[in-house]
């Protein structure tokens, strides 16, 4: 008779972060095997794009990844630029850098706020929540829309700022400073919180590197890689900025990467709003998009995304649609390499909270 | 005779009605330090309704749909034991300690029900109750004794008339009062005792199979059972009450400072929560018996 | 006579249920990225009585949160079997009306109320928690009114549904 | 930036390609992809960043490529293979880098391509019950499938 038994955590379950299904199998309270099952919010992206233009994929990207859109679009905008040799101006670099700020501020706000549910404080994900909709306004305000804003587009973005759009940014970064002092006194600095994630899912130096894990993953097992100074794009070159790191790679410490890396973003969002070219064009000169052939070509372009790296691999063909594009959300290797290794041994109580310090966002690796 | 049946009709409800505000309250007091607005006062009584009016009743067999009776009998049986002012039923001697038993019935009655779905999560949910249980009335015994060694009986009414003129236990034996506290938090689930119900771990454990009237009827117990631990408490270390405005004023005292604990903590896992209790609550509540004995 | 008590019971029942509707958590697509904002500080929808919970055993609301998957779709018809009458459907977003941008993707279906019955739709991709909170007042209405009857149709047209599923998911 | 290329030149069998700063082609037979990808983990190309395929229906080839990265030297380099389309079988990774046994598991479900020692490619991973062309194919026509397993929405339509 075997002793163990197999529980589903998904898709219908509050403790997985999206629609999406881990099996784990149970000998008493600790878990001896995981496997994820994805597939629940497979789309068909990569072949819906290669049967549409440049153009009308825009509105297909930032529905790759939900809690943080504009990284797929920074991304896909990067990628053509680059088929195409385009060099994009000053002031749309700047733009970049603050939207794809923001939007790393309000997906790393949302992560707070299931994290800390994950572990049982409600009150934390209540404040996040609400303190991340006034991110999402300032979405609204340069694109009209609050959560897919399609406004990084190849050449630059979408259009300029709306006056005195930089100011009320400075305000929201000023207003979520403020709040970040409750959240440390509710969450962070909490003696429960260190007691539940010390030591908790350990991914050290050297599995995080031989598994290929990166971002907050990498950051917490002390390894300082992010695109963002690695292989500068958008602004990021003309920013002082360092990358925050840690050494022990448990549940603990990628929390307080999340949380030191709140602290930076907001802080480069300050220093490129005071840094950006008041003036001057924001896109570059780009063919008529119906007919914008762009050139026979392969490329990789990617982002630092709040989960790690994120690419977009394009092979273009000289005519209006891509021949083959194929995204890498960096969950596809946090959650099939590293979760399914690391949730064994784990508790039963642990596993949702494992899951989302790993940050494992489905969308990704479903596509 | 006549009041006594009186008495025996309106005790459960004066106990359903004090429970089922404080539910009312806990969802105002939650919405505000989560700085919302919160649902309408009466909203429980309209969820309680809806969960009775359901047209469906899914059963898994008869000891399912037994179990949540049980654990509401068990609960009624329980409230008669409570003094409360005016209002003495079922108070002769020994009823602290019979007491005592018949609140375990209500978990009993619950794990009866949802042990037999055979959905993995109800019986991990069942197995993380008892286990709860098991913790928590460790210390609840001792500082029973001890509260019963201080005043000499085991009859409630006679220990909340011992307590008369501001003498209350949490006075003469603050240690047990503590840790009384404690252990009336730990057996309302509230975080970080939240172990048994759990959304993020076991999708609310017991209730997972429960909908509609079972449902409703676990949320009717829910209520009873909020008033029976709280007025225990309250009738041990803080001196009962001589009408029923003061009663219910300490006890919902009681209760506001345990909701304000549940917004800030977060959710222990079962094992420490046992060896929580186990630890500092027994320790504490061991030095308080031996101190009653010296005396 | 009876028939007129059975009425007014009625009428109670549905001015009761429309006061406290219980949302299923279940995201099955990106539209519940919408769903946090509605339900906490900002827009806290509890204030209608709505609230989330967990087991579709507890709720009488099914959000279809977006387009939805043929894998995802047997989950959500078994979840919706599993639900407890009276309950109702709500197609979120414009994926669940008409397939939306995955119009031409194998894997989405491409209407909602031809597996399940829907008693409202949601337009917008993706909706914003204002429009969210005017459809739970919508659906509230059509309660009181006894027009949410989606649950009675799925009873009543069992075969069509049931073989409309099979074509799908085989 | 060019000692490592010169060291990826070194690698027996491998025809580069500098496309520009940070991005580096590596072109390999079929037999050598894994010798090479194993040199290229020597060399400090240690992570893998996407394993794809790209149907190259033309020359009735399936084009594999793997993108890596150098952590110290900070450079991306893309191994491609090309393999037969009729008969596509390829080595498996996972050996190598851990995180190629996911990517291949997708690649044998979205594009028919054999993996072997993956013993998990081929089973069931994104889709369930599928029992056509592999979706991700060039041939497999996407908007044909759903118009006949799907029914579209017309404006005169009514519920049922």
């Amino acid at each position: 008779m075997s002793k163990s038994y197999e529980l589903f955590i998904g898709p219908n379950h509050p403790g997985i972060p999206g629609n999406f299904s881990v099996k784990i199998e149970l000998e008493g309270d600790t878990v001896v095997k995981a496997k994820g099952d994805p597939g629940y919010l497979h789309r068909a992206f990569e072949k819906a794009m290669e049967g549409r233009y440049y153009i009308q994929n825009l509105a297909l990207i930032p529905r790759i990844c939900v809690p943080e859109p504009d990284i797929n679009e920074a991304a896909y905008a990067m990628a053509v630029e680059d088929l195409m040799g385009i060099e994009i101006p000053e002031r749309a670099k700047y733009i970049r850098t603050i939207v794809l700020e923001l939007a790393r501020v309000a997906n790393l706000t949302f992560w707070m706020g299931s994290f800390a549910a994950t572990l049982g404080l409600y009150t934390l994900s209540q404040w996040s929540f609400g303190d991340r909709d006034y991110a999402l306004d300032l979405f609204n305000e340069i694109c009209g829309a609050r959560v897919y804003h399609m406004f990084i587009w190849p050449g630059g973005v979408r259009r300029d700022l709306p006056p005195g759009w930089e100011d009320r940014v400075l305000d929201y970064v000023k207003y979520i400073k403020e709040r970040l002092v409750d959240y440390d006194n509710i969450f962070f600095k909490n003696v429960m919180f260190k007691y539940r994630t010390k030591g908790m899912a350990v991914v050290t130096k050297e599995q995080a590197i031989e598994w290929g894990a990166t971002g907050p993953i990498l950051k917490a097992a002390g390894v300082a890689q992010d695109v963002r100074k690695d292989d500068p794009y958008a602004a990021y070159g003309y920013l002082d900025f360092e990358i925050p790191t840690l050494t022990d790679g448990d549940s603990w410490s990628r929390a307080m990467i999340r949380r030191m890396e709140l602290d930076l973003s907001l802080d480069l969002i300050e220093q490129a709003v005071k840094k950006m070219p008041k003036k001057g064009p924001v896109c570059a000169k780009m063919p008529n998009p119906l007919k914008g052939i762009v050139p026979a070509g392969e490329t990789y372009a990617k982002v630092e995304s709040a989960r790690g790296e994120h690419g977009f691999y394009m092979v273009s063909d000289n005519t209006g649609k891509p021949y083959r594009v194929a995204v890498r959300g960096a969950s596809h290797t946090h959650m099939f390499t590293i979760a399914e290794k690391v949730l064994i041994g784990q508790r039963l109580a642990d596993v949702s909270h494992t899951l989302v310090s790993l940050d494992i966002c489905p969308p990704e690796f479903d596509r | 005779m006549v009041s006594t049946i009186l008495i025996a009709i309106c005790v459960p409800l004066l106990a359903f009605a004090i429970g089922l505000t404080f539910i009312m309250f806990k969802l105002k007091i939650t919405a505000r330090v989560q700085r919302r607005y919160g649902p309408p006062i009466i909203q429980p009584i309209y969820n309680l309704l809806k969960l009775l009016l359901k047209e469906d009743n899914i059963s898994h067999g008869v000891i399912f749909s037994l179990g949540p009776i049980i654990a509401l009998a068990g609960s009624i049986l329980a409230v008669f034991f409570i003094p409360i002012p005016g209002l003495n039923l079922l108070t002769g001697s020994g009823d602290l300690i019979a007491l005592l038993y018949i609140m375990a019935i209500g978990s009993l009655g619950m794990a009866l029900g949802a042990g037999n779905t055979a959905n993995p999560n109800a019986s991990i949910g069942i197995s993380r109750a008892l286990t709860l249980m098991f913790g928590y009335d460790l210390p609840l015994v001792i500082i029973v004794i001890s509260v019963i060694l201080q005043y000499h009986t085991t009859n409630l009414a006679d220990i909340v008339a011992a307590q008369a003129n501001g003498h209350w236990t949490l006075w003469t034996l603050p240690l047990s009062a503590i840790v009384g506290f404690v252990v009336t938090y730990g057996a309302l689930g509230e975080h970080p005792f939240d172990i048994i119900t759990a959304p993020h771990e076991v999708a609310t454990g017991p209730m997972v199979e429960y909908g509609g009237k079972h449902l409703g009827f676990l949320m009717i117990n829910h209520m009873f059972h909020i008033y029976i631990e709280i007025a225990l408490f309250v009738d041990l270390f803080l001196g009962g009450a001589s009408n029923l405005f003061w009663f219910y004023i300490k006890m919902f005292g009681v209760f506001f400072i345990m909701m304000l604990c549940d917004e800030v903590f977060l959710r222990f896992k079962i094992d420490d929560a046992v060896r929580f209790f186990w630890k500092w609550p027994t320790v504490v509540a061991l030095i308080s018996l031996i101190i009653v004995l010296v005396k | 006579m009876e028939k007129m008590t059975q009425d007014q019971v009625r009428t109670i029942a549905n001015m009761l249920r429309k006061r406290s509707l219980w949302m299923i958590h279940y995201c099955t697509g990106c539209g519940a990225m919408e769903l946090p904002p509605t339900m906490t500080s900002r827009y806290d929808m509890s204030r209608l009585g709505l609230a989330p919970f967990v087991t579709s055993r507890q709720a009488d609301i099914l959000l279809i949160t977006g387009y939805l998957n043929v894998k995802t779709l047997r989950r959500v018809i078994t979840v919706y079997e599993q639900m407890l009458d009276p309950k109702y459907v709500i197609g979120f977003g414009s994926c669940a009306l008409n397939g939306g941008v995955y119009w031409d993707s194998y894997a989405v279906i491409k209407q909602l109320d031809r597996y399940i019955p829907a008693d409202l739709y949601i337009a917008g991709c993706m909706p914003r928690p204002e429009a969210i909170i005017t459809a739970f007042q919508d659906l509230m209405d059509l309660i009181d009114s006894g027009k949410a009857d989606g649950y009675k149709r799925y009873k009543r047209d069992l075969a069509y549904y049931k073989e409309n599923q099979r074509k799908v998911l085989g | 930036m060019m000692g490592i290329v010169d060291k990826i030149k070194e690698i027996d069998g491998t025809k580069v390609t500098v496309q520009r700063e940070n991005r580096i082609f590596v072109d390999v037979e079929k037999e050598r992809v894994i010798g090479t990808l194993y040199s290229m983990k020597l060399i400090g190309f240690s992570q893998l960043s996407v394993l794809s395929v790209i149907d190259r229906i033309a020359d009735n080839q399936f084009e594999i490529f793997y993108v890596l990265y150098n952590r110290d030297e900070k450079v991306n380099a893309t191994v491609r293979v090309w393999i037969d389309r009729d008969n596509p079988v390829i080595e498996t990774a996972e050996k190598i880098y851990p995180s190629a046994h996911a990517w291949e598991r997708e690649i044998a479900e979205m594009f028919g391509v054999k993996v072997e020692g993956n013993e998990e490619a081929g089973k069931p991973f994104i889709l369930e019950n599928w029992n056509d062309l592999p979706p991700m194919r060039k041939d497999f026509d996407s908007i044909k499938y759903s118009s006949e397993h799907f029914v579209f929405r017309h404006s005169e339509d009514k519920n049922e």
